[in-house]
């Protein structure tokens, strides 16, 4: 049997709550001490304790970072769901069990099986307090046994999951060291599967998208920040509260040049981050599905007004309640065009922790240069799954506060109106409330029609003509805005991608003979390069996961002319989008094309 | 004493026309413009600089009455019902500046009832005015959540029920300013005026504000003549700015002194009975006796300048944010280098 | 001069909350006792007293209901806007004036002037504490000397107004006298513009959207009403309050079987809707743009929970606050993808008081049988405007309530389930808290994840399969809905058009030598004849009123084969829509075919 | 006493195990378990058939407990927040329904303040239950707005806000009913759970319900052993269905008798002090001078049965809404040929 070195994926079920997490991310984080890219996704339920949680981590010589269909180890340790696991696994799946279980021997046909009795084992742990935890130590140890991991990269995974307590370390160790020594004395080695110290991972990084976007909005200068716990969307303002207060200078007076608060409600988030915007801070909120819906009148408010400020929207699994802990990209529509009437928000679709810092930072200057709420449309696998990448750059531009009536502009400026059209681009001078003290500054800010001068109007043709500027402007957006990043292929076929989806397709083009060529958009209102791709290709494919094809309704919208070429694949179960997927959709595409 | 007679020019060199704005839309006759004639003369006489504060609402004819005060302050016409959100995100991003925020009784007691409470919770420095008529003026008379059980609509219909009591709800909820007047009382309005503005923390102002088209019938509670009949208090209030000449000759325990945080004074001439403001036990007594009589009470119910604000429960620089600059606000460079750091493999 | 018989627009241009409404409608009504099919739009501002309030009447050979672009008589009553009415108004037109305000002579050059004063012949009127409303009286009477109105058409009109109180009756009718006697003494006709009796209005009846819509529902069976006020919706609810009172049956105690409940906002009103749908009751909520918005989250828990209720939205000018009282279509692409996640809400389109009684009743039968939100979309034009119309139709068909499983049905099935698709039609049998009392009938209606007998589940094959099956029952719909209604033309072109732009397209297209072929789509989704309705036709126009082209926009994700036929026409100012920016809408693609 | 051992079948003839439903997923020790148990015990007790109530709730763990009780009920999940409202037009659908609605902190007094205090003021008759543990539960331990100022979070962060009393607000209000309850005090929740049934309007009970994951630990004001420590009651209570034989021998004045609209009785048996719930300013003061102490007072607060329910100011038929056929709502042939000649031109 020849070993398969470095390309597996380990499924581990657990119920939650149980600790079980611990023992899966010292998995993960010892195969990337070996300097492997090992990528591992958290399928996790609705629920504090109890229910089926499911950890993949795979390694692959690729590095790839998306979860595959399938698994070469599987770990059933949740009674609940042990007959589903091997149901789904493939024959020939190396299967880690608890023996103390009594699971019928025939469930096991086919596989190849070590059982261990976890429970047995369990109480050699000497700590009885701790030893429910500690108990899924063992496992780590039997997983360490099997794929060759040394101790050492055991231990050093938990030093990082434990920084600085030695004892607690040791403690784990030694849990985990009696299913290593279990194993060791009374398995032999049956599947090929291993690891062998790699240098997949050299100058990279691990973190998770809401970390990355959190920090990205530090880069970018919020200091305003209003939210409402929601998940996959709280650890982005739970994280930037907690970097900000470590990394924001405090002021003379060792005083915070930020505050984070803690709202009753979206609606009050985006009121707050809106209304600190208005007063003229860098602001955000940030929420996921039902937030962002329950956030509708105000952002209306906020392009109407042309008010700057960010809102994350972490995309999960809709509508409603929907699979609050699964993935979706869902939201594309809705908040295209959220709220009553003619609008139209601009969005920033990143694809990776990289460009969830980047975008996130240049969130707050396209707000504030547009004057405009700006949409950043995350979900929850970026957000908030752990991603190998490259070390985040400091951000080069400087910030961009936009066009802001200053005293000396007002005085400048033949008639300063709040929203005169003065450079022809349709973006208007803004004031700053107590900074901008010219007397003809003042005005009030309305929600209604409104005329150049900020004064009340219902004159049809104001009115028409203040929505053309806006809309004009908010076109206008596409020359900051993130460009699309085109990977020529050999095919005549297109595809478009965006967000996380582009792990699966990256996965996907690299072992295709035929590549199609790949447009992966990041950022809406569209460039003309989308326009341009769909023009010079017949068949253009839109990959997304989300059930109606949401991003090629959008593209059939904006560009009716070449909705015909848009065929679009879309998978909205909830998991990762797989290579797999991708593949199978390019395969059926050529397939129709072949006919 | 601070009300006589006003001079031609305050403190600021400002004419009481400085301190107006656009010609009022209300109905002839509206409460909302008396209370809006209040606003000027407390911030004339303060010698407030317009351009310090903020004017923040809602939605409802009461919301927009800003446009009809302090034509040189900025301010912001939200969405219904939630003002007090706009306003705390506003407060934050500049804490020099002075939020005023104008709401209604639909707005703030049907609508807005959320924002309401959780504002008062979170206690940011602010005047929050409630223009209490009853119904909801804009949009043609329905009933509002402070409409009383027992006063008919126009058309002779009666709430289903209670009504509620925003200065009640406000004391429950620990607020550490809550005063009621009537658009009619100028003499009453304008001093709680001055005092909410000289407060560090939310002041809040239920002002019974009849609406003449919809709400001024006979019957009705929220009228002129029923807040005329029925309305009670226990204090003359006059205000004293902290630079000005006390000269004022009392006798031991019938004048009440409020110090506020900028050092100026609300003094209180008491009436009739003792009523302590300071202390939240007689403020809840007195407003549960009156109600139960039937009556309306007026007056600043209740005030605790120990309340820590917002801004000093969030650490917040005294700096205003929206004057924080790129140097002070992103990280050093090198520090990104120590959380790539941390985040390496 | 020839006179011009029956055939002009007249503009009156007053401060609003001074009563001079009374007497704009004391005018149109006297016209209709003409038997003239008079039509008035009332251009009203978002205030209670003293803002620039317009009312046009219109009087045409063909009756026509929509607002003309222009003007032939004028009244500029309202020394605010005097100026840019007048400058506002073709040559020649008749002007009658208030000659007490020494408005300057030249204003009116190129006009035809009857110069009243107003307030010296208001001195006459005995009742002074009347005479400030009285005072608007006396123009009354001077447009019927001018048109020749019978004084005794004025006087029944007068006893429309005021029914059963003659006292009132004769103060106006006294008021109106002066003014008539006053024109009579002074004037001459310089005008050709005059009335005659006719028999346009025959069997016809006179009634505003709202209020037919509200009718609809009491006899779409509607118990449960819960709304929050807001213009121009609030006339709805108020309405149906009024007439159910009246005509609902009481029980035998004389209590209602029905409540009307205004709530606290729109979150609550429409979460009572559907609390009494779920529980078994036809309910109902009415709103407009803002209130729309906030109901964004709850209509996805009714879409995904498969709940029956009906929103009524009546359209006025968006985003925020916009103009409340002006009309617009602009909620179409929210509504039909309202909420996160993937959604598609049916959307019924009445353009005439007879579709929104028929409609109207018509939703509640769609909601229970289809078991989904369903949204009537009215706009301010249709709701708060009065038309003359045919009666309304006692609706043929019995109440429709879908499958309910009662004890029976469930008995009778094999399995039942909430959710399980029985008949393959993607419906399935719903339940009715303490009516159905079978032993399998208790379940957890919930807006997460859950599999076909209502169990909880995060299963990605779960999730999947029945958010197909809901787009499967949506789709299927179309069945149910009300069809397009296609008009042959004879151009190669296609016009489409919705709701009240069918008015102007309707008179549009009457005095046009070649027509296109015009479709009035009345519902979403699409009946399949509107796609062949693309298919035959090489250029599709679709007028709207909105900026983006919102019904474009749909069709184009609906057809993206056919999206590049569209071309799409918008007008979004906010006023009715005329009859002249259809033929110009028109004109300019004709010559876009010629070139 | 109707809470000693009960028999193996109730007068219905179910047994417990009728009463209860899917197996719970909340943590081992969580109080929201023991009020699920409360609620099957005293539905058990009373013999209610499951079928006649309707589960209503929002979201968070709290909200997710009517899948573990009364498993012959149907229920309704909603959206965070939103509960009153669903409950109120299922509610008012059908008269015949009881509803239990089931809220948690964050839903009711954060996301859902405005429709508490919407709903109490509509007065539905419904038992409305919080289940308190001063957190949000299923996002994770986050402050909830009933956590108190000197409660730290697990990992020692002060909420910077007052926490919100929502039986005070509750009174404020003019609720009907308002109690308050502990989950590890079966003997009193029970009872008043009982009574919260056969109560003709909006029965509120708070019921502090520890989350042993993320608010239980040393300091926590919403802790078992706080509650244990710092908990105080007046009555004993314990609850008489109408069909009951009453023979208790008691002395005047030491027992309270509560009369509830069906004909049962809550009676109280008195501890220490004076207190009358049936007196709004007893239950006023009680809940002040404790909460003044640092005490959280438990039992029936206050009950006033004299107030009409939403559905008697309704004018609202007794046959159920959801029961009426076309022919009772559709208008008769004729009526809209009136209609349509009214409308004639
Ligand atoms: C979300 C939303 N719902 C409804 C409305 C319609 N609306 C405008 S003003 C108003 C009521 C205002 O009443 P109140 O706050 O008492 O002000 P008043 O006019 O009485 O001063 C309502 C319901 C709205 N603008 N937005
Ligand atoms: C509109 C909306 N915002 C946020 C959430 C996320 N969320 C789910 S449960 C919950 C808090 C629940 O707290 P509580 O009501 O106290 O219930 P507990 O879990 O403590 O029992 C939140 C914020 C949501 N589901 N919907
Ligand atoms: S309607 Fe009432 S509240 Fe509104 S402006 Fe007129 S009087 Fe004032
Ligand atoms: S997290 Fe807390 S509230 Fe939720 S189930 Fe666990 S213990 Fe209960
Ligand atoms: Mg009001
Ligand atoms: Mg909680």
């Amino acid at each position: 049997m020849n070993p398969v070195v470095n390309d597996f994926s380990v499924r581990i079920a657990t119920p939650n709550g149980t600790g079980s997490q611990t023992s899966n991310i010292v998995i993960h984080r010892a195969l990337l001490r070996m300097g492997l890219a090992a990528n591992a996704k958290n399928l996790f339920p609705s629920n504090i304790a109890g229910l089926p949680t499911w950890y993949q981590i795979r390694v692959s010589p690729g590095g790839w970072q998306t979860m595959a269909e399938s698994w070469q180890i599987l770990l059933p340790l949740n009674q609940a769901t042990i007959g589903k696991d091997l149901r789904e696994s493939a024959p020939g799946t190396v299967v880690i069990d608890n023996s103390d279980w009594k699971t019928a021997e025939s469930a096991f046909e086919g596989f190849v099986r070590y059982p261990v009795p976890f429970d047995k084992l369990a109480r050699g742990i000497d700590n009885a307090k701790l030893r429910p935890r500690l108990k899924n130590l063992i496992y780590v140890g039997v997983v360490a046994w099997l794929l060759d991991i040394p101790i050492k990269a055991v231990r050093e995974a938990l030093e990082t999951v434990f920084p600085g307590k030695t004892e607690v370390v040791d403690l784990n160790e030694s849990a985990a060291m009696i299913g290593h020594e279990y194993a060791s004395d009374n398995f032999t080695k049956q599947d090929p599967y291993t690891t062998e110290s790699a240098d997949q991972v050299g100058n990279k990084i691990l973190v998770d998208g809401n970390e990355a976007a959190a920090l990205g909005a530090i880069w970018g200068g919020v200091s305003v920040v209003a939210w409402y716990p929601i998940t996959p969307a709280s650890s982005l303002a739970e994280n930037l509260e907690k970097h900000i207060e470590k990394i924001r200078e405090k002021d003379s007076e060792g005083a915070n040049r930020f505050v984070v608060v803690q709202a009753e409600d979206e609606l009050a988030a985006v009121g707050m981050a809106l209304g600190a915007g208005w007063a003229g801070a860098r602001s955000m909120t940030s929420t996921s599905g039902p937030g962002i819906s329950l956030m509708a009148e105000n952002l209306g408010l906020g392009y109407f007004t042309e008010i700057p400020t960010v809102i994350y929207d972490v995309q999960r699994v809709g509508p409603s309640t929907g699979l609050p802990t699964r993935t979706q990209q869902s939201d594309m529509l809705q908040v295209a065009f959220h709220s009553h009437g003619d609008t139209r928000f601009p969005m920033l679709l990143p694809a990776n922790p990289g460009e969830a810092f980047s975008m996130s930072c240049q969130a707050y200057d396209l707000a504030e240069k547009y004057q405009t709420p700006v949409v950043f449309m995350s979900d929850l696998d970026l957000g908030m799954n752990n991603w190998i990448c490259d070390p985040l750059e400091e951000p080069s531009a400087d910030f961009d506060r936009g066009k802001i009536a200053s005293d000396e502009v007002i005085a400048r400026l033949e008639k300063w109106g709040r929203y005169r059209d003065v450079d022809g681009d349709g973006i208007p001078y803004r004031t700053i409330p107590g900074v901008t003290l010219h007397p003809d500054a003042a005005h009030l800010t309305r929600g209604s029609g409104h005329d150049e001068d900020a004064n009340y109007s219902e004159s049809p043709e104001v009115y028409s003509r203040n929505l053309d500027r806006i809309a004009r402007k908010i076109s206008g957006m596409v020359v900051d805005l993130p460009e699309p990043i085109f990977k020529p292929g050999h095919g005549d076929m297109g595809l478009i991608a965006f967000g996380t989806t582009d792990w699966a397709v990256e996965e996907a083009l690299a072992d295709m003979e035929t590549t199609p060529d790949y447009l992966r958009v990041r950022s809406f209102p569209f460039h003309q390069q989308v326009g341009e791709f769909l023009e010079n290709h017949e068949t253009v494919m839109v990959i997304e996961q989300n059930q109606q094809g949401q991003m090629a309704q959008l593209l059939a919208m904006e560009y009716p002319q070449l909705a015909g070429r848009i065929v679009s694949k879309t998978y909205y179960g909830g998991l990762p989008l797989s290579a797999n997927f991708v593949r199978e959709a390019l395969q059926s595409a050529s397939e129709v094309e072949a006919r | 004493m601070s009300e006589e007679k006003a001079p031609a020019v305050n403190q600021l060199g400002l004419s009481k026309a400085d301190y107006k704005a656009g010609a009022s839309t209300m109905c002839k006759g509206c409460g909302h413009d008396r209370i809006s004639e209040a606003i000027i003369q407390a911030c004339y006489d303060l010698g407030v600089d317009g351009r310090s504060v903020i004017k923040m609402s809602g939605i409802g004819c009461s919301s927009k009455t800003p446009a009809y005060f302090l034509g040189q302050s900025m301010g912001l016409n939200s969405t219904h019902g939630r003002m007090p959100s706009f306003a705390t995100g506003a407060h934050l991003a500049n804490l020099d500046m002075n939020p005023i925020g104008v709401s209604g009784d639909g707005d703030s007691a049907s609508i807005g009832m959320g924002q309401f409470v959780h504002m008062i919770r979170r206690n940011p420095k602010m005047v929050y005015i409630v223009e209490n008529n009853g119904v909801y003026g804009l949009t043609k008379g329905q009933f509002s959540a402070t409409a009383d059980r027992r006063s008919p609509s126009k058309r002779g219909k009666f709430p289903r029920e209670d009504s509620i009591d925003l200065c009640g709800l406000a004391l429950e909820l620990g607020a550490p300013f809550v005063a009621r007047s009537f658009s009619g009382d100028k003499k009453q309005l304008v001093p709680i005026l001055k005092a909410a503005f000289s407060f560090d923390g939310l002041a809040f102002i239920d002002v019974i504000s009849p609406c003449v088209t919809f709400n001024n019938h006979e019957g009705s509670t929220k009228s002129y003549t029923h807040q005329k009949e029925h309305g009670v208090t226990y204090h003359d209030p006059f205000f004293i700015a902290p630079k000005e000449q006390i000269d004022i000759e009392y006798e031991d325990g019938e004048l009440q002194e409020v110090t506020l945080h900028d050092g100026s004074k609300l003094v209180l001439r008491k009436l009739e009975k003792d009523h302590n403001p300071a202390e939240i036990s007689s403020a809840r007594s007195m407003l549960m006796e009156t109600r139960d009589r039937g009556e309306i009470l007026t007056g600043l119910i209740h005030v605790d300048t120990e309340q820590p604000s917002l801004a000093e429960v969030s650490g917040l620089s005294r700096e205003p944010l929206v004057r924080q600059e790129q140097g002070d606000l992103r990280p050093a460079a090198g520090v990104l280098q120590g959380i790539n750091d941390s985040f390496r493999i």
